[in-house]
Order: C-alpha cells, then structure tokens, then sequence
C-alpha cells in the first residue's frame, strides 16, 4: 500500500536518502535497521512530509503523495512517533492523546463546542492510554514525565490517530527493560487487526526480530538489503556493518 | 550627479547610525536572546553621560581631546549601566523569554522617565567640535561631517565585533548558551559571565551610537533612543538576528531606501518603503538576510 | 577502599513531587557502578542532583560528597571543572554548533584535550567536523556527547543512559570505550541495556520509587533471578541475550 | 445612590468657584504646561488683585495631569463634570484640546484651551474658547516678513500630518491669496535626516521658506538647513518656540527671521510686569495661563453659575493681557491678540531675542469660522 | 534557536477540570462578580486614595469603563499570545481600526452608529484575516516583526492623515450629534461603563468557549508543537489563522465601545506601544490563564490613568527632590511596578492564587505520624 520510487534526498552533493525503493504491504510489518547515520530517520521524514524528497515518487494506495504537506498525507492514514520524543509538553497526558483522537476524527474546527464533553474521544483516549499503560498517569504534564514515560505517550498519540500505515522511530529506545515486553505486545496488536502496515525503526534486534516480517537495511542513505529476517541476519555485510560482535 | 552622492553619502551616514544602535541590539538580541526593549535607555545613558561629562567633569570639554574624554565617559556610563542590567534583573530571568520583555519594557519606561526627571524634557544642545557641524565638499556634494564621523564610527565598531566574535571563546560560549545554558554549565564553563560580556559589549555600542548620535543631531533629549529603536529593529530582523554582518549589510540597505525614496518619491514613502522591505523580506526569508543565526 | 562519590539521604522534591527520598549509595573509586531502575523512578534526577543540575523548582536535601569535598551549593561549572564528567539522557549537544565547535567548547582551560583519543574511538566526529551538529543522526550526536566528555581528564564520570538509540555495533563500541575508561575513572552509569550492564558493572544501584532497593555486587545481581525479577522485572532469560 | 447622579454645583454665593485646570504636568510636553500653570496663578492673581476670590467666592483649583493624552485629558473632564465644575481649562496638546471641546458642549460647561494651536479649536462649539495664539495667527505674521506678496515664491516644509496640514493651508491662503505662488516640501514627523528636503527646497529657490516643525529632531533639520546653504540663501521663517530651545538652533539661529508668540520683552504691559514678578522669565506659554485666568475670572465675575452667562460674558470681551490688547471675537472665539517679528543674537547657550515690530490683534486676525456646535 | 518560546507552560484551565472544596462554587463564581460589577454604579462607597471620587461618580466609572475595555482586549490578545504560542507585534492596528473605523464612519460619512460598528468590526475583522493570511507564513520572531510591519504601516497611514479623513497627531473628536442620547454626556458615563462591561462578559466567554473547544485543545497544541499538529493531520496554518481572525474582530469590537467611551480617536491607539502594552498585560497577568489577562489589563490601565494624579499628590510633593521628581512621572512608576512585578509575582497575578494556597496549605498545622 505504501510504496517509493527511487526516493532521494540530497544536501549539496550528499545523498542522505539514495533511491530507496520500499513496498509495503497491507498487514505487513517491515522493520529497517542499518547504522547509526544511515539515513532512517530521513526516510520517516520524506515518507511524512517533513522534508522534500529531491527525487523520486512516493505513493499511497497508488496515489502520489510527494507533493502534500505533513497534514494531508496524516489524513490519507500515514502516522509515525519521532525519535526524540515530541509531545505537548504543557498539556495533560490525557489532554495530548485527545487531542490526537479529535485530530483523527477530523480535525473539528468547532469553536462553541466542549471538547470535553465528548464522550466519545474522553473513550478513544482513555483506551488508548491504557493500551500503552499509562492510564495512571492521566493527568500529569507530558512535559514532566519521565523519558521512558513519553515513548510510551507518543505510541498512545499514534495509536489514537488508527492510523493505516504506521511509522516508528525507536520506540524502544530508553524504555526500561521490564516495560519492553509489554510495549512489543502493544504494537504487536497493532498489526493483527485490519491490514494495518508498520514500518518501524530499532535498534534492539531481539524486539525486530520478534515482530518484523521483513527487514529493510539502510547504508550510507541506500537500501542494502530487504529480505526475512533470517536471509538479512545471515547476511555479512549486515553482520559487518550493524550488529557487530554481539556482547 | 551631486545630488545622487550627497543623498548616497548622507544615507550611509543613517546606516552608520543605525548600525551604531542595531549591532548592540542584534548582539544581545541573537546572542544572548534577550528581547532588549530597553536598549534606547543605554543610548540615552550614553549620550546624557556625555553630555554631561563635556559639562563636569575636569579635563572633558566639548572640543578635542575634552570631547573625546566626553564621549568615553559616556561609553562607559553606558556599558556600566548595560552591566547593572544584566547583572540585577536579566540574570535571574534567563529562559524565561516573555518575563524579559516585561522587566526591558519597563525598564526603558522607567529610565527615560528617570532621565527625563532628571533633566528635564526638552532637548538639550549637545556639546560637539566645530568641525562637525562643517561640511565636505565631495564630487561637488556639501556632505556633513557628522555624518562622515558616524560611518568611520560605524565601521570600527563593525570591525571590533567581529574580531571578539572570531578570535576569542565568547562567542562560541555564548551561542551554545542560548540554546542550551544548564548543558554549557555542565561542561564546566560559567556562562554567566560570557552573558554579561555580551549585554556590556551590547550597551557599549548603544552607548556610542547615543554620544555620535548626539553629534549628529545637536542635541540630547530623553526620548531620543526609543525614536531610533523601532529602526533599529527592522534593521536586526531583516539582517537576520544574531548576525552582525547582515545588520550591517540591512543597515545600508534601509538607510539608502529611505534617503533616495524620500527625495524621489513622496514623503513618507521612504517609511512604508522600509516597513515594507522588512515584510518582504520575512516572508521570502524568514531568517533574514544573513540567514544564519550567531555568525560573525 | 574510599569511595569517590558518596550520596547520602538525598532528598529532591520537584514543585511537590517527592522524587527522591532519602537515597544513599556510594560509588567506587575504580570501574563501573551502576544505576538502575524502571522509567521514572528517579535515576536522572539522582545524576543531575548531584552534578546541582536540579530546576529551580526543586528542592534538594542531604549530603553528597566527593572526598572531603561537599558538593552541594556548589556551582555546576565549578563542580565540572573540578573533574566531574557529564553525558546527559538527552544527548542535548549543541544543536546550533558544529560538530568541532561543541567539541572546542567542551575543551577546559589549562588542560590540553585529548582530540586523539576521541577521534581514535569517533572517527566520524573527525569526518563531521564541520556539520551542524543538530543534523546529525541520532546516533552520531549520542558519539559527540561521550567524546564531549572524553576530551578532558575527569575523577568522576555520570554517564546516562550512553547507549539509547545506538546500532548494535556502536553499542558493543561504547561499552567497550566504557570499559577502558573505566580502567582510569571510576563512572557511575544509568543504564537500561543489561547485557552492557553485565559486561561493565562491579557494583549495582537499584531504585524503586524513589528509594533504593538493594545495592551490592552487580553480578550477583544479575545471576539471582529471583532478585532481578522482584528489583527489575525481568527474567534471567532476557538477562541473558 | 443612582448611577446617574453628578454633584451638582452649589448654588449659593459663599460656595468656591470650581475651575478645573486639565494640562500636561508630565509627558512630552511637561515644560509646555508649567509655563501654563505659571501663568495661570500670576494671572489669576492679577485679575482678583490678590485674593483668589471672585466677590465673595473663592476660586478652587483643582489641577490634573493629562499626560498629553486624550484619553486621560476626557476621563479627568468627566471627572471634574461630575464634581460640579462648570469651568475647564488647560489643553497643552491639539488632540487634548480637539477632544475635551466636545465634552465640554455635550455638558454645557465652559472650556478655556491653553497652548493647543489648532485653528480646529476656534469655532469648535459655543462652549469653548482659547487663550492661546493659533496656527492661522503665525502663518499672517510670516507674511509680514516678505512685504509685497504678489509674484513671489513661497515654500512650505512641514511636517506630515494635520498640523503641517494646517500650516500648508494657512500659508497657501494667507500669503497665496495674497498674491504669492506657494508650494510644499513635506517630510515625515520621524525624519532623522533631511538632506533630501533640503535639496528639494534648494532647487526650488524660494524667495520666502516657512517651516513649520516641532519636535526633537528641529535640531538636526536647522543645522541640515544651513550646511545645505538653505538658510543663506533666502528669508526663512518660522515660529520662535520655548527658550529652552534657543541654543538648539546653534548657529542656524541667528539666520532665522522668526515670528512669535511671545519672549520675554516682546511687550512692556501692566500684565507682562506682573508676570515677570512672579515668574522672573516670561517664556512662550506663561502669556496662555495668565490669559486663561483673566477669562475665568470674568466668566466666574459675569456669570456666576450660569455657564451660558458666562459664554455671553466672554464673547466680545476685550482686555489686556500680557502681549497687549486681547479680544474674543464673538462669532467664533477667536482670541485676536498681537503677535512680533523677533531676530535671536547670541551664542553658546546664551541667546536673546529682540523684538523687530509687533503686529495688532486684527492685522493678524484669522478669517471668521462658523461656529460648529 | 527559538526567540520567542512558547509563554511558560500553563495548562488552559478549561482543559482540566478543577478539584477541591470549591469545585462547586466554582463556576458561578464568574457570575457572583459580574452581577457585583453590573450593580456597582449603585453604590455610593467612596474609596479614598483608590478613586477621586465615590464608585458611582462619572470619573470613576469612565476610568472603570477604559480599565474593562483593556481586561478585554488583554484577554483577546491572549488567545494569540498565551493560548497559540503566536506573538503578534501588530495587534493595537485591529483595535485602532475599529476605534478610527467607527469614528470616521459616524463622523465623516454620517451612518448611524449600529451600521457603523457592524461594518466596523466586519471590516476589523476582514483585515486580520487577509493580513493573517499573509503574516502566518512565518513563524517565530518573524511573524512578530511581519505583524509589526503591518501595524506600523497603520500607524503611518493614520498620522499621514490621507484626505483628511483621521486628523493625523490631532486626532479625530467624535461627532456625537447622530449618536443615542444614553451615550451622550458626563451623566451618562454609566452606560458606557456597563457597554465596558459587556464587551469584557463577551471577550472572555468567547476566549473560554473557544479554548475549551475542540479548536482550543488544537490551539494548546500548537504552542506546545506545531510540527507535532501536522503529523497528527491537521492544518497548523488554518487554525492559526482562525485565532488570529477571532482576536482581531474582538479587538476591533473593543475599538468600538472604546470610541464610544473616550469619544475620539487619536494616534496613540495606533503605536507599537500599545501592542506591547497589551503583551505587558497579559505577562503582567498571567498567560494562557482565564483570569489573567483581564486582571492584568485592568491594573495597567488602571495604573496608567491614576499614577498621574499619584505623580501631583502631596504625599510624593513632600519627598525630597531625589525621590519626587522620579515619582512624579507616571511611567517611572509603571516601568518599575512591572520590573517588580516580575520578581514578586512570577507567572503573573494568577499565580498568586495558587501560592497562596500553597502558603496556607503548608501553615496549617500537619498531623503528626
Ligand atoms: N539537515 C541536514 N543537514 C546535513 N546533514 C544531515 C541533515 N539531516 C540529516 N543529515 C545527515 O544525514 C544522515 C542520516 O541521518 P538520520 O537522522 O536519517 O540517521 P538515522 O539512520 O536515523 O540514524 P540513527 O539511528 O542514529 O537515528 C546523518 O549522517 C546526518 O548527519
Ligand atoms: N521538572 C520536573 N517536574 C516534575 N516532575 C519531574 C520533573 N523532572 C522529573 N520529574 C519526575 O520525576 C520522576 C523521575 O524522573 P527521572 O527522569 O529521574 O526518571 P528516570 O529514572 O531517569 O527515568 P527514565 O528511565 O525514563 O529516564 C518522573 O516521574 C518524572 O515525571
Ligand atoms: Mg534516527
Ligand atoms: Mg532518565
């Protein structure tokens, strides 16, 4: 459902993001792992519409969405997490995972009516954080929880937007080692249901392992390999590369 | 031709002017992210100081090398005052953005309330040699020499802040600073003191640009700062806050545009003119000119 | 053997949270003491309080000492200068900075930096001299941020949570640089990765809620199940891998 | 109580005069209005002889600083309407004056204005009046300076705005209509460099230049006027302000052929004398106050307190003030009052004025205005 | 770098619900201090040293009718500034344009005043839209120096007085000849006190309504993160725009009833002064707050009007020089109450109701374990 075309994203001469051919499947879950650098993050970026791709199509459905603004390819159901925690940091936790309820349900431009009077998102939300458990945390400031805290708050944010493709950046990096199961069994339901697709970065191999279907290896900007899990593992270059000696 | 170089010549001289008055503001402006409302007080300060000195104090006069001694009393009154400033009520408020307007506006309220208090509100005339009230001729152009005085002026002041900016630490210290003060503690360094270099450099060149500007206009009056400012301003933002060059680079620029509109065009025009520039500017590049924040 | 850092009863309160209550530990003067806990119990606030990195809000009480030296009401830089090396949660370098501009500043007066070292274990930081720091990859940033403190010679290094969001590889790497570094300055580390706890750490810290829960031997941490399970949640087998 | 109740002013005859005295006491125009204040307090002394009082009743003061604000200038007019006073005064800016006229109709009391040189207050309503001079009254004096009008070339620089507006129209019907070809260079009231309007008025070679500016940056225009060889060249006029001002002109001053208000000398009345007594130094708005005493004073005296009575007592009236004969014309109260010609000599910070003549009240009366209100 | 950052976080308290024992009372609260306001031309109290004269003299209520005008301004200005995170230097040319509106409109063509107000705030309203249009193309201290640019150019327009039409520095007096009798003359001040006060009622129920509303969660939002907003699927650009239209057509409604009360414009209204007054009183109040802004307008203009007669007391006349000649100057007073201010009150006057909740919270006597 999700596709890119020899996607490219130049600075001056470098290519950060070199011709990145990707298909994503409905139901599929495509991790991508490479280097520190390798240019993941990018790839989320140009896939969201934070950046500009310099070359190449991407596509959605078969639609091509290269040319619309971060809002509109959310509302065609692209949703991601950032890699550095981003949530509203003056706002409750509840207040936050409302707020991306009623953007999912269309971003009502009402001004006389009470946000909070609707029952309906107060639902959406509240299932949503205790999907991610943080229900207890309700209504404390996002901008005082703890790091672990917000990776958690910012999959709630995703998971209320329902949204078709879902793009992670690091969802697991600084989470405790106790909460990891938990939270992989979190997106893990994710894709279960609905043909629902996920592309998510990680560099904790044992969780890519357990969840991908697929894994995509970025190098220098390009696409090294994608292929099972077991093919990529096996791979030496991968092995070189990324994983190193194991500790 | 004589009346192109006379307004190209005296329009610099505004540049220098604003100049004079942008660098400090950009400086603590972009550097130290200061909204400074109460900058026009340190050029108040500063031209006040001198003019009082080249009445008091031994030694200083309004001629020679008196003038000369008035002028860095008045710099110095100035940089101390900017000092003061930083030191009692800025320093307590770094990071707190919104609380600094608050504390610079009434600030620049309650000083030129005090100056005018002090010495009244009618413009004072301003001690000055003889010669700058005189004129050059250049290529057939009656230039005034108080605009000349401002542009060498202008330049030296230019040439001082980007050697600081450049040769020493401070200006590494300070950018990193802004973004992010507690990390820069951690590193060991006591950016406090880099801060209030940086508002005493600031208020040291307000302060000039009050004395020359003084000069300039003949006289000194308490409201005289605030009146520069709203220029100033636009200058900072169109060169792009932070960077000096880019301010000196705007400075020319809307010094220019308002000498040639003003004669060529309809009067006034050359303030819309300028206003427009600023909003031109913003929305093709919303940096600014120099586009970079903290270079030198 | 003396301890190096010794906390006792550490008391912070944040704007009425009572984040820390009364915590107590002490760090050795060799290897690697580690800090560990869930998300939120306090692990950070324990590192920035003792380097006075708590916000004006709070409030901190208690002893915490380096030597005979008292490290409260002491000003941060002052603290740094006396040779106590930070690697913060957040990477938080300079974004606005190049990449040899955060390094330059990181350098300290009298003291000659150590640019080759840092660049023997970073040699990426040498390749990116010149790019703006904010630009990097995570990773890349998480690199400038240890060789930030690398440049200098420290008594005492706070490194948290060093390897978040970092490429197998560069994991192994870091440990690895840890451990030599550990070799000359003791370091108390805040850590989720077990294995590299496994791999670094003599002795072990563990908070729960604001307390300490146990503190001892870190490997005899890590071998009883029964213990990791009650103080981390975790199973030995997730220890293992 | 009601929300509409106002104090109502105590009939009986032992009951002070309330006169509410409204000026800037601080603000822009702070010096503006201590000459006022000045003056008004020597005049009413001169007009009761000493006693503050009017009969029996005592003349009550009641001063508010507007700040030059007219909004502050309205709340403390209603304030002091709502008190029981029937007469204000004071008024140091245009836009207090233009603004605190309509108050004064819609409450039927009386307004006396102070410095506020607006032609705009004259024929405002039947309620108000001034004790200053206005700008029309300058602009006939300028012409004075250039003998026969007809087929010379008069320039205007003014400032932008309405009261360059003002002076551009004056001199255009004054001196044009009398023959002249007039024509304006305007510059914006924020200028801080007038290279390029001195250029303009250079190249038009005017045989008369009028300049009508106010503000800090006089200064620095006098001294561009002069290096820019305007001031050599051809008779330039303007209105001689405060005296703290004088030495601001530097050099440039003694090139000025200036009209005036009044300094300190221009007249030799039994007022002037009792003026300087108290304030040593007349200067250009001490004449105002004392003019606005001596009205009140005959309003209190005539009217009692009867606002209309007092407005009957007014209209017409003649009396000698400071500069000479003064008379409200009763169509549109007009304070027709001489006005000179004056040279300033000097240097450094010491300068003097000399009066060169001296024109009468009705050599320079402005045109009559219907009253609008 | 950020310039401006968001205003220091405060949670809009329409956003969460209020616990304690006066949860109950609570709402009404609002109420119970209108209807105080509404009935206050009533009484007759005087407030030596507070007001000239008693509470229900026409000086006291038009001081009374200017402070309201400005809560209510202060508090529309706050849903930009203190609610959107949006810093607009230019937010006094909307309020100008519906004070010179009204005022030319009833003035110089001659409409009534209903006609006038409604094209006047319409009009109002319009202009911020497009020049909202424009300027929210940029963000951060550049949408602040775009707005100023647009309001300094109204400024210019006004003192340039183009045909003739705003007097220039004069100003323009307004013709009352047209106008409803109720709000003609000094005995009648009570009624534009009550029009103060309703234009207050009407600011901040509409800034309550709207920041508890859907739209105001998204504008929360959007102080906090915008990039965050967008990858949600909404429009930044739009919501933005809609706060910026809202705060400017209640400004200019505020012009309105302003002319009313001062009956004239003048240029002051148009300087860049007076936006950052209005910043200066939200700062001085407390952002994003409900009753902030309000207590803040209230007290700088409060503060504006009555230093002066502060100044010219006897009690500063009696000073030595070195500290009378500052003290009479109304803004040596003002300036240095804000620098206070800063330091005493921090987070503005509303949060001072929580310290001192704080502060008798923590002096009752605990209960020993
Ligand atoms: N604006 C920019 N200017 C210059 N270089 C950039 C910019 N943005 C990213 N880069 C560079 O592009 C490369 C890819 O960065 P990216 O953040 O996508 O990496 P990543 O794969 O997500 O790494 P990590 O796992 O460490 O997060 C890095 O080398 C980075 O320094
Ligand atoms: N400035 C603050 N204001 C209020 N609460 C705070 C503040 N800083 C931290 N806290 C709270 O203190 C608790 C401990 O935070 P801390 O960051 O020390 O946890 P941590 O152990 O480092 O967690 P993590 O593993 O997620 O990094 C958290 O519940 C957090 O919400
Ligand atoms: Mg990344
Ligand atoms: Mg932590």
């Amino acid at each position: 459902m999700l596709a890119t075309r020899g996607l490219t994203w130049r600075i001056g001469e470098v290519a950060i993001v070199d011709s990145v051919y990707l298909d994503l499947e409905p139901g599929e879950f495509l991790g991508v792992i490479g280097p520190n650098g390798a240019g993941k993050t990018s790839l989320f970026n140009l896939i969201t519409g934070l950046r500009r791709a310099t070359e190449g199509r991407i596509t959605l459905d078969g639609q091509d969405i290269g040319a619309l603004p971060p809002h509109r390819r959310a509302r065609l159901g692209l949703g991601r997490t950032f890699q550095a925690s981003s949530v509203f940091g003056s706002l409750s936790v509840r207040e936050n995972v409302r707020l991306a309820v009623q953007a999912h349900r269309g971003g009502s431009m009402a001004l006389w009516r009470r946000a909070a009077a609707d029952r309906e998102v107060a639902a959406a939300a509240d299932a949503a954080l205790d999907r991610v458990g943080l229900a207890h945390r309700g209504t404390a400031l996002a901008g005082t929880l703890a790091h672990g805290e917000k990776r958690k708050l910012e999959i709630a944010l995703l998971l209320a937007g329902e949204p078709r493709v879902m793009l992670l950046d690091e969802p697991m990096a600084g989470v405790s080692a106790e909460d990891i199961p938990e939270l992989v069994a979190v997106i893990k339901s994710l894709t279960g249901d609905s043909g629902r697709a996920v592309l998510m970065v990680e560099h904790h191999m044992d969780v890519i392992l357990e969840l991908a279907d697929r894994i995509a290896v970025m190098h220098h900007g390009a696409l090294l390999a994608c292929d099972t899990p077991e093919t990529v593992m096996a791979n030496p270059t991968v092995q070189e590369a990324y994983l190193g000696e194991s500790l | 031709m004589g009346t192109v170089i006379l307004l190209a010549l005296t329009g610099l001289g505004l540049a220098a002017l604003y100049f004079l008055v942008a660098s400090g503001l950009s400086l603590v402006f972009g550097l130290a992210d200061v909204l400074n409302f109460a900058h026009g007080l340190f050029l108040g300060v500063g031209a006040y100081g001198t003019w009082w000195a080249a009445g008091n104090l031994p030694g200083a006069g309004p001629d020679g090398f008196g003038f000369v001694l008035a002028v860095a009393f008045g710099v110095a009154a100035g940089t101390l005052v900017a000092i003061l400033v930083e030191l009692v009520l800025i320093r307590p408020l770094y990071s707190r953005t919104i609380e600094q307007v608050l504390v610079t506006v009434g600030l620049s309220l309650a000083g030129v309330a005090l100056l005018q208090a002090t010495w009244g509100a009618d413009a004072r005339p301003f001690p000055r040699p003889d010669w700058t009230r005189q004129v050059t001729g250049i290529l057939g152009a009656q230039v005034p020499n108080g605009g000349l005085l401002l542009i060498i002026a202008a330049v030296l002041v230019l040439g001082a802040i980007l050697a600081f900016l450049r040769w020493t630490r401070y200006g590494l210290v300070i950018r990193a600073g802004v973004e992010n003060r507690e990390m820069v503690t951690a590193l060991g360094i006591d950016v406090r003191k880099a801060f209030t270099l940086v508002f005493a450099i600031g208020g040291a060149a307000a302060a000039l640009a009050g004395a020359l500007g003084g000069v300039y206009f003949g006289t000194v009056s308490p409201g005289q700062g605030s009146s520069l400012l709203i220029f100033a301003f636009i200058v900072v933002v169109i060169g792009g806050m932070g960077s000096v060059v880019g301010s000196a680079y705007a400075a020319v620029v809307v010094g220019l545009v308002q000498q040639f509109v003003n004669y060529y065009g309809t009067s006034g025009l050359g303030d819309i003119c300028v206003v427009g520039l600023l909003a031109v500017v913003l929305l093709l590049r919303p940096q600014g000119i120099a586009g970079k924040v903290a270079t030198a | 053997m003396e301890p190096v850092l010794s906390v006792e009863d550490l008391s912070v309160r944040i704007s009425g949270l009572h984040i820390l209550q009364g915590v107590s530990f002490t760090v050795a003067p060799t290897g690697v003491t580690v800090l560990l806990g869930r998300n939120g119990v306090g692990k950070t606030t324990t590192l920035r309080a003792i380097l006075g990195l708590t916000p004006p809000a709070g409030e901190v009480r208690g002893t915490i000492r380096m030597g005979a030296q008292s490290l409260l009401s002491q000003p941060t830089h002052r603290l740094v200068r006396g040779g106590l090396g930070y690697v913060p949660e957040d990477r938080d370098v300079f974004a606005g900075l190049t990449v040899a501009e955060n390094l330059r500043l990181a350098e300290r007066r009298g003291t000659s930096p150590a640019y080759d070292k840092v660049f023997a274990l970073f040699p990426e930081l040498d390749r990116r001299g010149r790019q703006r720091a904010g630009s990097l990859s995570g990773g890349q940033q998480q690199m400038l941020a240890i060789g930030r403190v690398l440049l200098n010679d420290n008594r005492l290094l706070l490194v948290d949570e060093p390897t978040k969001g970092l490429a197998p590889k560069v994991v192994t790497e870091v440990a690895e640089v840890l451990e030599r570094v550990a070799e000359s300055v003791p370091v108390l580390l805040v850590e989720q990765n077990l294995a590299v706890v496994r791999r670094l750490a003599r002795d072990a810290v563990v908070l729960a809620a604001g307390k300490v829960a146990w503190t001892g031997d870190a490997h005899e941490l890590l071998l009883e199940t029964a213990l990791t399970k009650s103080l981390l949640g975790v199973g030995s087998a997730e220890v293992k891998h | 109580g009601s929300p509409q109740d106002t104090a109502t002013g105590g009939g009986d005859s032992a009951a002070p005069v309330k006169v509410g005295l409204v000026y800037s006491q601080s603000g822009a125009l702070a010096s503006y209005g201590k000459q006022y204040i000045e003056g008004f307090k020597a005049g009413l002394d001169f007009a009761t002889k000493g006693t503050g009082k009017v009969g029996d009743r005592k003349i009550e003061l009641t001063e508010v600083d507007d700040a030059g604000d007219p909004a502050k200038a309205v709340s403390a007019a209603k304030d002091l309407i709502g008190k029981g006073t029937k007469i204000i005064a004071g008024s140091t800016a245009s836009g207090v004056a233009l603004q605190v006229a309509p108050i004064a109709a819609q409450n039927k009391v009386l307004f006396i204005s102070g410095p506020a040189a607006t032609d705009a207050v004259t024929g405002a309503n039947k309620y108000t009046f001034r004790s200053g001079r206005q700008s029309y009254q300058d602009v006939v004096t300028a012409k004075s300076f250039i003998g026969d009008p007809a087929g010379k070339k008069v320039v205007v620089f003014a400032q932008d705005g309405a009261f360059g507006d003002a002076n551009e129209a004056a001199v255009k019907a004054v001196i044009g209509g009398a023959g002249a070809t007039v024509s304006s260079v305007r510059a914006p009231a924020s200028a801080t460099e007038f290279t390029p309007f001195a250029s303009q008025i250079k190249t038009a070679k005017p045989d008369l230049l009028f300049v009508a500016w106010a503000g800090t940056t006089a200064p620095a225009m006098w001294q561009t006027l002069d290096q820019q060889g305007v001031l050599a060249s051809t008779t330039v006029v303007t209105g001689l302000d405060i005296r703290a001002s004088w030495p601001t002109f530097g050099a440039a001053g003694t090139k000025i052929s200036f009209l005036s208000h009044y300094f300190d000398g221009a007249s030799d009345t039994e007022a002037s004398k009792a003026l300087k007594a108290t304030v040593n130094t007349i200067d250009l708005f001490h004449p105002d106050g004392f003019a606005a005493a001596q009205m009140v004073v005959r309003a209190a005296q005539e009217g009692g307190d009867d606002v209309d009575k007092m407005v009957t007592a007014l209209e017409g009236w003649s009396f000698d003030g400071v500069k000479g004969k003064m008379t409200i014309r009763a169509a549109d109260h007009a304070l027709l009052q001489p006005m000179f010609q004056a040279k300033l000599a000097g240097s450094g910070t010491a300068f003097t004025a000399t009066a060169q003549k001296s024109l009468t009240g009705d050599e320079t009366a402005p045109p009559a205005v219907a009253m609008k209100g | 770098m950020t310039v401006i950052d968001a205003p220091p976080a405060q949670v809009p308290d329409e956003l969460t619900p209020q616990r304690g024992r006066w949860h109950r009372v609570r709402p009404f609260l609002p109420l119970v201090a209108l209807v105080v306001l509404a009935i206050l031309p009533y009484s007759t109290i005087s407030l030596p040293g507070i007001f000239e004269g008693p509470v229900n003299s026409p000086g006291t209520l038009q001081i009374l009718a200017i402070c309201l005008i400005f809560g209510g301004l202060a508090a529309g200005y706050d849903l930009l500034f203190g609610r959107t995170g949006m810093l607009s230097f230019g937010h006094a040319l909307y309020f100008a344009a519906g004070v010179y509106g009204t005022d030319i409109l009833v003035t110089r063509a001659g409409l009534p005043l209903w006609q006038a107000a409604l094209l006047t705030v319409t009009g109002g309203t319009i202009l911020a839209a497009l020049l909202g249009a424009v300027a929210l193309r940029t963000v951060g201290i550049a949408f602040a120096m775009v707005t100023l640019a647009f309001a300094q150019v109204g400024a210019i327009l006004v003192a340039r007085d183009f045909g003739g039409l705003t007097g220039g520095e004069e100003g323009l007096p307004l013709d009352v000849s047209g106008l409803p009798a109720g709000l003609v003359g000094v005995t009648n001040t009570v009624n534009l006190y009550w029009l103060a006060l309703a234009y207050l009622t009407l600011v901040v129920f509409v800034v309550h309504r709207v920041s508890g509303s859907p739209t105001g969660r998204v504008l929360a939002g959007l102080r906090d993160d915008e990039r965050r907003i967008g990858v949600l699927g909404l429009d930044p650009y739009r919501y933005k725009l809609v706060a910026f239209t809202l705060a400017g057509g209640l400004a200019s409604a505020g012009g309105v009833v302003y002319v009313l009360i001062v009956g004239g414009a003048s240029p002051h209204i148009t300087s860049s002064e007076l936006t950052l007054s209005l910043l200066v009183m939200v700062v001085l109040g407390g952002p994003g707050t409900r009753w902030g802004p309000v207590l803040g307008g209230v007290l700088y203009m409060y503060l504006d009007h009555r230093l002066t007669a502060f100044g010219t007391s006897d009690a500063v006349d009696s000073l030595p020089a070195v500290l009378s000649h500052p003290l009479s100057q109304p803004l040596f007073v003002l300036g240095t109450v804000f620098i206070l201010a800063v330091y005493f009150f921090p987070g503005g006057l509303a949060g001072l109701a929580p310290r001192v909740a704080h502060l008798t919270r923590s002096l009752r006597p605990r209960p020993r374990p």
